[in-house]
């Protein structure tokens, strides 16, 4: 059994993980950075630890300080949030070495979702419907034939990359060989690795998640998708649950692939597989190995406390539910609230002067901020995230649009203008969207 | 405010700014003969302050307390001359268990001289003097949690 | 259908409904005293009119001045909240003689349920089990003979009554000529009316009340009830639902009772039953022909929004569920936080310096305060309303423990400190407790 | 700290300060042969003000106008011998629509004269001035709504 759980991370997340915990009537240590010492979760954690300076390289990616502050409290398990050391499998193994609990899958499970290639092949073995691609590397000289057999567009990407960088599409033969030579190149410069794969290019998917739950020992459920296209150099800011696009059938039918794909893994907690979704297919995309920022989403319209499951999971306790247990609920929306200039993004750090949450029925506010509160400029500009759930996706949009006015958070600026403009565009409205439609509405003219 | 005159009371003009921050005035005018000094201070609202605007939950028994010993944080943390932990884990004085401790209060300690030790992760980090001096205060206990930046001892 | 709602009311309710209708996307109206020129409701509505000086007899009880308010607003419908004008048969005439629609039941059922003995009546004629008592009003020469018909001990009550006075218990025989004169004369003092009645006294009752919704054309469902036996002077503080005494039989059994009897009355919109609960049996004490202060508690278990319902079926559009429809989910929990010393609940308003509400999953707030904000002397203290949802009702407790630690409401005393204590309460965790346990409790040192 | 250096009385400026903060003053000025002092204090946020630290919401372009013409509002709140409305309703400045009006700026008007009418729940109410004087200003218009405490008429 957990006791004590340390958690290793800064912000709403560690909040939410720190409620989880009192909820579970589990002890909690909260670490943090010199320049977190005001943070909510410090103040409302049992005990806290400072385990460096600001910089996360020194503080929160630090792992021999961070074990540290496990051995000087007594915590006997890490709940890493996400981002930071989530996906950290040296992390996952040092913990394991020094019989402290991970809350999170295997290291052997982080290690192969956190490759791209054997991540795409683990998905292919496991029946997960994956993006026709080449089989592993391709070389220019075999580009062209991969790309016959795939079918144009294609898309060139580096199997070290993330975040966009070496990634080339070629729409036609003509385009292909400039693509590949500038992928690799480009591949090399970020990463230090040309080695490039090639895809299907899609046009206008959606980005359409899985989240699915594995007690580890060959059980797994899945609890829905979350439909998170609308996105902006490939950030989320808005994820809503059920997807506008996909039937109960599609629903069901995708969520089971997941669940009988983690049961064959064996997979251990939370996980998120997601994919682009065009004219009904689904292709995998990557599988995440922790808990999702918009996790909440879920949680809304299936009643279910994803962090609880993930600590019963790991005290041994196996998933609360059966599948057929797992009932949805009316629909969600969640917006991320960054402290940035809702059209330029740059981010806006400061202090909140005042800080208002919106209240009432099916709204739930995450957020660590607080009239008063400093925002750091250490790290990322996430201050707080809003959801809301109705009966359906309508009365959850009307629900949204009041609760937006609610809102008040002053002194810095930040992205609920954005939303107020979102909430009341037609596309929007209708679900009619895909994951290039916000930086398109973002390129247009404000009055558009 | 900062007229260039020669001898200007700098000690004078610190003495109001204490009285300033301590009284939560915003701003004091003195004019004595042909001196006139005037400090002034702006009160963002909250901010500088550790999170002076949000209370503790009405029932704080089991909220956040510092693993450290607070009494000396406090200290500690406000003496400059302090040398601070670089590191999360347990301080322990001596080279072990019941031999002479590395340093006592009033011993003169050279720069680079271990004046105690960390153990994390089943290593022993040896703490050394980062100058040369007297050993003023010992604020930690032997075998006492450390966090990083606590102030271990006041060397000057 | 209605276009533009005036909220006669103050508060958190105010804004309850404002909430409401902005989710439906109708136009709002905020009346308000001068004393509540700054309430939150008022700056949020998209009209607002100052009725009067802070006395509510002047304002929120003036039918004058805010049937003016409507007339130069155009408001077409008038939600009246509770308390103040929501059971003003009066106040339902005349909104109905200017062509405004009243959002609650007819006049006559305001009428009916506001008279002690014609709604005693009523329920009897509509099946709803009541306290066995005398048939209508009884005088000194025939109560002996009622007396021990009822069996003691017996309750002797004003039928003008409410709030306690003109209310006596006769345990025996030999208490009896006493009580009745005793209550007789209170009775006569108080209200000018010396009539009284008689009823069993029940000793260790829970309250509990069914929450019932009909169409005004003879359609009615229940949704399940609430249990509101923590309660001092008369006056709730905490509410629970599902109840921790019933079983699902049971309250399958006792909400059908109660949706037939609205049946037959053709009740229109939202309504509570209340009832004494003892060994097994509910005794009918009154109806409520308005919202409830604690119908979140059963919003958070049915997912249905009780305001919405409210404009809804005052817009002739009927009930948007049947009752195979309701489905009871988890376990909820209001507790309200008044501006009282928790335990002396002598008021204390004055400035709220700060003001944050808890967050993350199955939490709801429902305030109209923020920091800032003066609690005018003028009114009730009830300054917010904090409901927990969890799946279980352990859950919903442990939720609740954390959440009223993360609530930070500075500047006056609240009654949130008597939350935390009643949190730790072992009859509490074990839902053992009747209508005078709460006081029982209160007058027990500080230490049990 | 509070030696007296130049002779400046710290210990004055402390009562001064106290004296400040007990009379919730924000300025203090002493002067007195060839010494002045002057202490003030910004009073930091919330409380007196009709909510000063609540911002309206981000776009309060629907939000919570006044019935009532605005700029009248600003104006006639301010004059403390605006006649104000006793009652929710609409104004009249007339007796009927087209007949000439009960005042014109610069009339003079009876105590006990009907000013203008409000109509309110079909009723006609007539609104008697509230003493003799010189009409200086009319602040509704003939139709307009008001609601109570509004300000309808000055006169002085």
């Amino acid at each position: 059994m957990i006791s004590k759980v340390l958690i290793a991370n800064r912000g709403e997340i560690a909040l939410r993980v720190l409620r989880a915990c009192k909820e579970l009537g589990i002890a909690t240590v909260a670490v943090h950075s010199t320049a977190d010492a005001d943070a909510m979760h410090v103040r409302l954690a049992d005990e806290s630890v400072c385990i460096g300076p600001p910089p996360s390289r020194e503080s929160y990616l630090n792992i021999h300080q961070i074990v540290a502050a496990c051995e000087i409290t007594g915590a006997d398990a890490v709940h890493p949030g996400y981002g930071f050391l989530s996906e950290n499998a040296k992390f996952a193994d040092i913990l394991d070495a020094h019989g402290i609990t991970f809350i999170g899958p295997t290291a052997d499970h982080i290690r192969i979702m956190g490759d791209k290639i054997t991540a795409k092949q683990t998905a292919m073995e496991l029946g997960i419907p994956v993006v026709p691609g080449s089989d592993g590397e391709v070389k220019p000289e075999t580009a062209l034939e991969t790309a016959r057999q795939i079918g144009f567009p294609v898309l060139i990407k580096a199997t070290a990359g993330g975040g966009g960088r070496g990634m080339k599409v070629a729409r036609s033969e003509a385009d292909l060989e400039e693509a590949v030579s500038t992928a690799r190149s480009e591949a090399a410069a970020a990463f230090g690795n040309d080695a490039v794969y090639m895809e299907k290019y899609l046009g206008k998917p959606r980005h359409i998640e899985i989240q699915v739950f594995g007690d580890g020992a060959g059980n797994a459920i899945h609890l829905g998708e979350r439909d998170c296209s609308l996105q902006r150099r490939h950030q989320k800011v808005w994820e809503e649950a059920n997807s506008p696009a996909l039937t109960v059938e599609q629903r069901m039918q995708i969520g089971k692939v997941c669940a009988d794909a983690m049961k064959k893994l064996k997979y251990r907690g939370a996980g998120t597989i997601e994919f682009l979704y065009e004219n009904g297919e689904f292709y995998f995309i990557e599988m995440n190995t922790r808990l999702q920022v918009e996790h909440p989403v879920t949680e809304a319209i299936t009643g279910i406390d994803l962090v609880h499951e993930q600590i019963r999971v790991a005290s041994g306790n196996g998933l609360s539910v059966t599948q057929d247990e797992v009932v949805f609920q009316g629909h969600a929306i969640e917006c991320r609230i960054n402290a940035e200039d809702p059209r330029t993004f740059v981010p806006s750090p400061g202090t909140i002067t005042h800080f208002h949450a919106p209240g009432g029925l099916g709204v739930r506010v995450d957020s660590g901020a607080y009239a008063g509160y400093r925002i750091p400029p250490y790290y990322d500009s996430l201050i707080g995230k809003l959801i809301v759930h109705g009966r359906t996706r309508v009365e959850c949009m009307m629900r949204l649009r009041r609760v937006l006015d609610e809102f008040v958070i002053d002194g810095i600026k930040t992205t609920l203008p954005l939303f107020q403009d979102l909430i009341n565009n037609e596309d929007i409205a209708n679900g009619d969207y895909d994951i290039h439609w916000l930086e398109h509405y973002l390129t247009q003219p404000d009055g558009e | 405010m900062a007229e260039k005159k020669t001898g200007i009371d700098q000690a004078l003009i610190r003495d109001l700014a204490n009285i300033l921050n301590e009284t939560d005035l915003t701003e004091i005018e003195v004019e004595q003969d042909d001196l006139r000094i005037r400090v002034s201070r702006t009160i963002t609202a909250p901010a500088y302050a550790p999170m002076p605007t949000y209370a503790a939950p009405a029932a704080p028994a089991a909220s956040a307390p510092a693993v450290a010993a607070p009494a000396a944080t406090e200290v500690g943390r406000n003496n400059k001359n302090a040398l601070t932990a670089p590191m999360v884990g347990t301080a322990y004085l001596a080279p072990a268990p019941g031999s002479r401790p590395f340093i006592e209060v009033g011993a003169q300690v050279k720069e680079g001289q271990t004046v105690l030790i960390i153990e994390a992760m089943k290593t022993m980090n040896q703490i050394p003097a980062p100058r040369s001096g007297k050993v003023v205060e010992i604020l930690v206990e032997d075998g006492a949690p450390v966090e990083y930046g606590e102030a271990l001892v006041v060397i000057e």
